[in-house]
């Protein structure tokens, strides 16, 4: 199972190699992006059976590569076959997405033999069963990924973006190198199994834990090591921001189950609070960013910061259960926290997806420029709807049902016997409410500003819809969220082998309970029928407008909207992003981001305009990436002097060199 | 027959020194610069075909067939860059033709004395070697003789010949160390006897002999503070020796090191030399570092770099253990073919743009895509990002020590990190961007830089047996 | 006999080191040019003496060299070099001469303590030879950073290869790869000081360091 | 034969909340009208007005998309299935079990997102307005009223509104704090949730200050009406599951015995009368207050949610 899945990410490679001399012809588009949706494809075929078949028994393969006498080895378990088939239906998706949106690539020379290459990097990071194929793969897939969001280099944000997104990559890449390094100890036993087989001590846990959540943390966007992430992610071309976002956030998320679930051995009562801490932190925050953004792509790249948060809760919900040794409730949570992780790479990439058709019709990113796009961009619009509303969690669509599941795990809280995890546990609870609404209305304002009212800017009312090959991956996208959405059952199942595996219980079996309702314990606790939900909207719905229109009235008169009585008709008198924001940013402003809003008025009578200017401080960058920064630059300064000095003082740095050691020599013994 | 491949790889190049001296001409000097260095090479190949007999004087074991091999490639691969790059230097008058032939009889002198310190069995006469090394390098760097040039040769003269004293010093207490034990004369300096007998050698007089054998040698390799020529040896002088000297002469300096870190570790009593070049390596990488930061010479900044590596390399062996030797003898090979396709990508890009400020270097890829990218692969690698050969070594530096050393892992890693951050804080406006500035017509020779580059990635996946195996030996040996 | 072999050797290196210190205080650069070829020439003795102790005739080619060449040929040729190319006669110091002198001071100290703590099996006669030596090379090196004229850098230079050659004649039987890569290395050395100094002359007028200093790389 | 009972008492439910829910805030109208010695408008005025705006022709501004059109089938289709799953007379009714009170909750949340989105759709200052205030408020209104849930469930042990209901009619339920503080919470998310005052003004249509108003200010004819409904269905939901949670005497199990309906129905009429009067007389009581002192009103009932949950694990382990 392993081969095959390895000769489809050669094949990827491959690709990536006939990219660079073919990618200024035109077949070159279709071509690559053709192979990787093919290969992604079967990939996910592979991942599928690996996940529905033989769940028990995990197949793995080593190769004469890699570290020397210990070969390069791969395995596919319940666990990378779950997050196998996530990445490739994300994969496949962009490549279908991209085959349409690829014709507006300017340099394709510069996307078109990377693709590939990035795509199979996150095959192999979930794929590989030894710490240097891991974390080869790792690294690779973050250089990829850099290239691309350097592609269009001619804008020095783009840059400035790739190198913070290098340098945190590199970050996180160092931390989990020290994490495997105390894992597989001096003896440099690397290989999984082997880890596997004698769990550290907890002491040692202890750090490997730290280390796991930055490395893992800094790729996935923990706050507060997500600073490059919204840099980044929008920086790339979209489909390639969608396969961030959507897909590679979920490898490092692999990668902390991994090595948390899996290698650590039982885990500690404390982790989880680490864990549901950096979560629930997370998950508010990066939804208080993302409200503030106009940047369109900047928005969903800050909502993925806020999904990461709910991921990793989810995951220190599971820990608290599983260190207390209730299986079924850790079960219940991790279900929750991979189901999100399934979902949100649907939605994440469907609104990318909408938001590369907005930026390819438009030219835009920016919201403020935007408006209208409903009437221009009708499918695009439904789509992105779809992916707004499931990412709001709102039923009946897929994004609620992960939430709702969390929320059953944290009602169960009171299981456990510790206090400390009994009094934080609700406080997540209250992050997660709070983030929920909190991305709700943080999509209201991204849908409603760039698709609704009018048009801001001509670059706006000239957009057209977009290609066959776009919508049709948008559609797909959209369809598996409302599946998920109203057939959740199917899914949780589906998850079952890889919750065994990692938890060692399982969520009862769902897909058998009648009107295929779900019930995470009892059905006297709670349940959700997402599809009896659906059907009663559209029946109710239906039924009332049928009503309405057959009994009461039918008739339409389109006038100038009333808006209290006719005012001026300019697209610049509507709600912008900004003023939409406002009221949130007066509640959490002045905490979060210290606001200051100063307003300057002309004098009565004058008829200059009245200015109102909003200064918002990254709170998390100026405590800690201001410093370090300023410090590298401090002490290169200071170093720097030394570059100066003349062949005397060289010498006498020689000097003092030696006298110290003959010193050391001399009080030695 | 045996003795035919050892003594060939030092001769050809005396040889051709003595011709190239003597000839005019530069496209036929520099054909058979080319030609005597690749003969060097399969000369040098030859040794791993059949391994001749050690004498008192010469020497061939796992260490130095590694070495011996790596540096006649390196040799080769930068003759044939040297041809075209030279080429042009006396195309737009920067060289004169007399010059050149000087140039190329000194490229002759500089591999034999190369070779010659890395197969001498006689810590004097590799003493010798690597001075003649030094003192060719440093006329070769001078050979511009513009300010900045002179002025770069004298300063690496001045302190070279400071860490020739320092390092002959060293030599002599290692004699007198051996002198009781093995008896005077020239058994007291043959490395194959000294070996044997290490452990009953005065421990004291070892100490202070490797403190001054740790800051001659270390000079040559260009530990921080001892570093200072580097940087402007590397900048002022032609690409070509600026690549010899960061991918080999730092390496021969390093492995003459390496020999006298095994005679310490073999005697008990002795100070361990690990904590030491623990020091200088943590000290030399962290400053090259910070160094990076504010460089505005593109070969300057590549030369910090190679200081910061230098440094990760000490730190491996100063760690000790087979990981981490068998690391540090990975990262010196890796560092040696990615550090001398970089300045061959440089030495071009230097060229084409007609400056080496980095401020005027911008957007190479665009308006030199192979060169651009050439470069950009290679910063890749330098930096130690995967699929290349770099991380793999990086990897087991760092994973190994910190299971023992924490503290220090955490410090080294940061540095790689602070280095990173460096090279491509630099790299973004060199090689991406909007190019500015006008850009030279390129006959660049592209097959050094990429077969470099090449080797280096395939490194970084799959290392063939046989390395591994004559690296592990070579590692146990290290202690 | 072997007293006075000792005595004899210790004196001789003893008044090297003694020597080294009257360069340290030396604030003038023709009576350090002078005092160096008395440095050479106590040198030239000690090396003899070693010969003759050691019946190693080739031991008395050393000598020579350090005679002739040290002692002799190059004081000559500085003395030209600084009249032709007109340099100061004051020597600029970094440090006052009386805390250069404790340096010193502390210096020879500590190669006693290094030297004399840990040979104690080996021979004496090596042993007294090369505390001092070592003595010597710190003392040159002392010389040549606390000095910034380049002339008197150079004597810096050369006293810490004298103490190299003392080191290197002391001990006994070493081959005569040593002796011969000294003098070429010293040989060598002012070859090129020479060549360097040339060119420089043609540029800069002058061969104080400084004034290379000026075009330091990257201060443009 | 039994599931066909179980389908009808559940139709019944829906035609009920469905019919009761104008005269509920007819009622509260009345109320109000009367507290301020006023005659007030007929207790039935609201239906009138309803089946009038449903007559009238529909008035839809140019730039109107379709999304504009579809929000009030969809508000209302979902604040109905919203309504008819909180208990009333008689709890366990056949789908009962499709939502629990988180969805519950989430689905008043999907028709809020819709009804915020067609106050941008035709791109008005005062659409705008009320949509940001609007999703502002419940911003905070949501993660209260999941804290209260938190409190219910964690001494109830379900989210189930008919095992809440069942479980608070028992004596097992005792006397706590944590309900108290979770009643309150309740109290101030719902009178946020219906845009009642102190929070928004029900009865004016052209104040600054109003949110739900003006969100929904460019809707005339049917749409106009379908959302004036789901109001009232909102506000009779919220009623009922304060009803149901803190005053569940009365509600039957499921069994199809006309004399339990009588005596549900009987009950649920009484705690409806009692609750909009007191509704009434707390608006009449209360002023207005500005639109940025309600976080302050709201994070108040967050955090006695908060408070409750915490306090349920000091109290519950007695």
């Amino acid at each position: 199972m392993p081969g095959v899945a390895l000769s489809l990410v050669g094949i990827l490679l491959a690709a990536a190699a006939i990219a660079i001399p073919t990618s200024g012809t035109r077949m070159a588009r279709p071509l690559v992006y053709g192979i990787c949706l093919a290969t992604t494809l079967c990939l996910m075929t592979v991942a599928a059976t690996a996940l529905i078949g033989k769940s028990a028994t995990p197949s793995s393969l080593a190769l004469p590569a890699g570290l020397p006498q210990l070969g390069a080895h791969f395995r596919i378990d319940a666990l990378s076959a779950f997050f196998l088939f996530v990445v490739n239906l994300g994969a496949a998706a962009a490549s279908l997405f991209a085959i349409g949106y690829g014709r507006h690539e300017e340099t394709p020379e510069r996307v078109l033999p990377f693709y590939p290459a990035y795509l199979a990097g996150m095959k192999l990071v979930v794929l590989a069963d030894d710490a240097f194929v891991f974390l080869v793969a790792w690294e690779f897939m973050s250089l990829t990924s850099w290239a691309l969001v350097i592609a269009n280099h001619k804008e020095s944000d783009n840059l400035r973006a790739g190198y913070i997104y290098l340098l945190m990559a590199s970050f996180g890449t160092l931390a989990l190198l020290l994490a495997f390094g105390l894992l597989a100890g001096a003896e440099g036993n690397y290989t999984f199994a082997v880890i596997r087989s004698a769990p550290p001590s907890a002491g040692i846990a202890a750090l490997i834990l730290i280390l796991a959540i930055i490395g893992t943390g800094s790729k996935a966007g923990l706050v507060p090591l997500h600073a490059w992430l919204p840099l980044a992610h929008p920086a790339a071309p979209s489909h390639v921001s969608a396969l961030m976002s959507g897909v590679m956030t979920k490898v490092a998320v692999y990668g902390f189950i991994r090595i948390v679930f899996e290698m650590l051995g039982p885990p500690g009562w404390w982790w989880s609070v680490v864990v549901l801490v950096c979560g629930g932190a997370t998950a508010t925050m990066g939804v208080l960013y993302a409200l503030m953004q106009r940047d369109l792509k900047r928005v969903l790249a800050y909502s993925t910061i806020e999904n990461i948060g709910i991921i990793f809760s989810a995951l220190g919900l599971s820990l608290a259960f599983k260190s207390e040794g209730l299986a079924s409730i850790a079960a219940l949570a991790l279900t929750a926290g991979l189901f999100h992780i399934f979902n949100h790479s649907l939605f994440k990439s469907l609104l990318f997806f909408g938001s590369g058709a907005v930026l390819n019709a438009t030219g835009e990113r920016d919201m403020e420029k935007l408006g209208g796009l409903i009437h221009s961009m009708p499918q695009t619009a439904f789509v992105f709807l779809v992916g707004c509303m499931a990412i709001s969690a709102l039923p009946p669509l897929n994004g609620f049902v992960s939430e709702w599941l969390a929320f059953q795990a944290i009602l169960l809280s009171p299981q456990l016997p510790l206090w400390s995890l009994k009094l934080i546990i609700p406080a997540v609870g209250a992050l997660l409410a709070l983030s929920a609404a909190l991305a709700a209305a943080c999509f209201v304002r991204a849908f409603g500003i760039t698709f609704l009212g009018r048009a801001r800017t001509p670059a706006a009312s000239r957009a057209q819809e977009t290609d066959r090959f776009s919508l049709t991956a948008m559609l797909i996208l959209a369809a598996l969220c409302l599946v998920a959405g109203i057939l959740p059952g199917v899914f949780i199942d589906l998850l079952a082998a890889t919750v065994q595996f990692l938890v060692g219980g399982r969520m009862p079996p769902q897909t058998g309970i009648e009107w295929l309702s779900i019930i995470p314990i009892a059905e006297g606790r709670s349940s959700y029928n997402g599809l009896l939900v659906f059907l009663f909207m559209i029946i109710s719905g239906t039924l009332a407008a049928i009503a309405i229109h057959r009994l009461a009235s039918d008739k339409v008169r389109r006038g100038p909207a009333w808006d209290c009585g006719y005012p001026d008709p300019s697209p610049l008198t509507q709600y912008s992003a900004a003023s939409f924001g406002q009221p949130i940013r007066r509640v959490f402003g002045t905490i979060v981001f210290r606001a200051q809003e100063v307003g300057e008025m002309p004098p009565p009578a004058s008829t200059a305009p009245a200015r109102l200017t909003v200064k918002l401080s990254d709170l998390i960058w100026d405590t800690f990436y201001a410093p370090i920064s300023g410090g590298i630059t401090f002490a290169a300064e200071q170093l720097n002097r030394l570059q100066f000095l003349t062949i005397r003082r060289y010498l006498t740095l020689v000097f003092a060199a030696l006298v110290f050691l003959l010193l050391v020599l001399a009080i030695w013994q | 027959m045996n003795l035919n491949a050892l003594d060939a790889v030092l001769a050809i190049p005396l040889f051709a020194a003595a011709v190239l001296a003597a000839l005019p001409g530069y496209q036929l000097t520099a054909k058979l610069n080319v030609l005597a260095s690749l003969l060097t090479f399969l000369a040098a190949i030859s040794l791993f075909v059949i391994e001749p007999r050690s004498g008192d004087y010469l020497l061939v074991d796992d260490l130095n067939k590694v070495f011996i091999v790596l540096t006649t490639f390196v040799a080769f691969t930068t003759s044939v860059f040297s041809a075209s790059y030279i080429g042009h230097e006396i195309e737009i008058g920067r060289l004169k033709p007399a010059y050149v032939r000087f140039y190329h009889a000194m490229y002759q002198v500089l591999m034999f004395a190369m070779n010659l310190a890395l197969l001498a069995n006689n810590i004097g006469l590799m003493w010798v070697a690597i001075e003649i090394a030094t003192l060719t390098t440093v006329l070769m760097v001078g050979i511009y003789r513009t300010h900045e040039a002179l002025e770069a040769a004298w300063k690496y003269f001045i302190l070279g010949s400071v860490g020739i004293a320092l390092a002959l010093f060293g030599t002599i207490l290692v004699y007198m160390a051996a002198k009781p034990v093995i008896g005077e004369g020239l058994y007291a300096m043959v490395w194959t006897v000294l070996v044997v007998h290490a452990a009953k050698f005065d421990p004291a007089l070892l100490n202070v002999a490797f403190v001054f054998l740790l800051l001659g040698y270390g000079t040559k390799v260009g530990l921080a503070p001892l570093h200072a020529w580097l940087p402007d040896a590397h900048a002022e002088g032609p690409t070509p020796i600026s690549a010899v000297l960061s991918g080999l002469l730092l390496n021969v300096a390093l492995y003459a090191l390496l020999r006298f870190k095994i005679l310490l570790a073999l005697n008990p009593a002795a100070i361990a030399p690990g904590p030491l070049m623990v020091t200088m390596g943590l000290i030399s990488c962290v400053f090259a570092a910070f160094m990076l930061y504010r460089r505005r010479d593109i070969k300057r900044m590549f030369a910090y770099s190679s200081i910061e590596h230098m440094g990760i390399i000490v730190f491996a062996f100063g760690m000790g253990g087979p990981l981490a030797n068998f690391a540090g003898l990975l990262h010196m090979t890796m560092h040696s073919l990615t550090k001398s396709a970089i300045f061959f990508a440089v030495g071009h890009i230097a060229q084409v743009k007609g400056t080496q400020k980095i401020a005027d270097i911008t957007g190479l890829t665009v308006s030199t895509p192979l060169l651009g990218w050439g470069l950009v692969l290679g910063v890749v690698a330098i930096a130690g990002l995967p699929p290349l050969g770099i991380f793999m070594s990086e990897f087991l530096v760092v994973s190994s020590t910190f299971a023992r050393q924490p503290w220090l892992a955490t410090i080294l890693a940061l540095g790689i990190l602070i280095a990173l951050g460096g090279l491509f804080l630099r790299l973004n406006t060199i090689a991406f961007g909007e190019p500015r500035g006008s850009t030279a017509p390129t006959h660049a020779s592209y097959v050094p830089l990429f077969a470099h580059l090449a080797i280096v990635f395939v490194a970084g996946i799959y290392l063939p047996p046989t390395l591994v195996s004559g690296f592990q030996n070579v590692a146990r040996l290290l202690g | 006999m072997h007293g006075l072999v000792f005595d004899v050797a210790h004196l001789l290196a003893g008044s090297l080191v003694l020597i080294s210190f009257i360069e340290l205080y030396q604030d003038r650069l023709f009576a350090l040019i002078n005092i160096f070829a008395a440095h050479a020439l106590v040198l030239a003795l000690s090396v003899a003496w070693q010969a003759y102790v050691q019946e190693a005739p080739h031991l008395y080619i050393t000598a020579a060299i350090a005679l002739v060449f040290k002692a002799v040929v190059i004081p000559m040729a500085l003395h030209r070099i600084i009249v032709r190319l007109g340099i100061h006669r004051e020597i600029e110091t970094v440090v006052g001469i009386g805390p250069a002198m404790l340096l010193g001071m502390g210096l020879v100290a500590l190669s006693m303590v290094v030297m004399l703590r840990v040979t104690a099996e080996a021979d004496p006669l090596a042993r007294e030879d090369l505390a001092f030596s070592l003595s010597v090379v710190l003392l040159g090196l002392l010389l040549m950073v606390t000095r910034r004229n380049a002339v008197s850098q150079v004597i810096g230079f050369m006293s810490l290869e004298n103490g190299l050659v003392l080191a290197a004649t002391g001990a006994k039987g070493m081959p005569l790869v040593v002796e011969i890569s000294v003098a070429f290395s010293v040989l060598i050395a002012f070859i090129v000081i020479g060549i360097f100094l040339f060119r420089i002359r043609e540029r800069f007028d002058t061969v104080d360091v400084q004034a290379l200093d000026r075009f330091r790389g990257e201060r443009k | 034969m039994a599931v066909i009972g179980h389908f009808a008492l559940q139709g019944v439910q829906m035609m009920l909340v469905l019919l009761l829910a104008p005269l509920l805030t007819g009622f509260v109208r009345k109320m109000k009208a009367r507290l301020l010695r006023r005659q007030g408008p007929p207790l039935f005025q609201p239906y009138r007005d309803l089946i009038r705006l449903m007559r009238k022709e529909v008035v839809l501004a140019e730039n109107a998309s379709w999304l504009f059109r579809f929000t009030p089938y969809f508000v209302f289709a979902t604040t109905w299935i919203a309504a008819s799953l909180v208990p009333t007379f008689q709890s366990g009714l056949l789908f009962s079990w499709s939502a629990d009170l988180i969805a519950l909750i989430a689905l008043l949340g999907s028709a809020r997102f819709f009804l915020a989105l067609a106050g941008l759709d035709v791109g008005t200052s005062f659409g705008g307005i009320g949509s940001s205030r609007e999703v502002m408020i419940a911003s905070l209104a949501e993660p209260a009223m999941l804290m209260i849930v938190f409190t219910l469930a964690l001494i109830v042990g379900s989210t189930q509104l008919s095992t809440m209901s069942a479980f608070m009619n028992s004596p097992a339920v005792g006397l706590r704090v944590s309900l108290g503080l979770g009643l309150i919470a309740l109290v101030i998310v719902a009178i946020a949730e219906n845009a009642r005052i102190p929070v928004d003004n029900p009865a004016t249509h052209l104040e600054l200050t109003m949110v739900h108003e003006a969100m929904v200010l460019e809707y005339s004819g049917r749409h106009l009406a379908l959302i004036e409904l789901s109001a009232y269905l909102k506000l009779l939901l919220y009623v009922s599951l304060i009803a149901c949670l803190f005053a569940p005497w009365g509600i039957s199990a499921t069994t199809v015995e006309p004399k339990t309906f009588v005596i549900g129905l009987a009950a649920y009429a009484v705690k409806l009368a009692a609750m909009s009067t007191f509704l009434a007389m707390f608006e009449t009581a209360v002023a207005k207050m500005r639109v940025f002192r309600v976080p302050e009103f709201l994070g108040a009932a967050l955090m006695m949610g908060l408070l409750a949950t915490l306090l349920r694990f000091v109290s519950g382990s007695f």
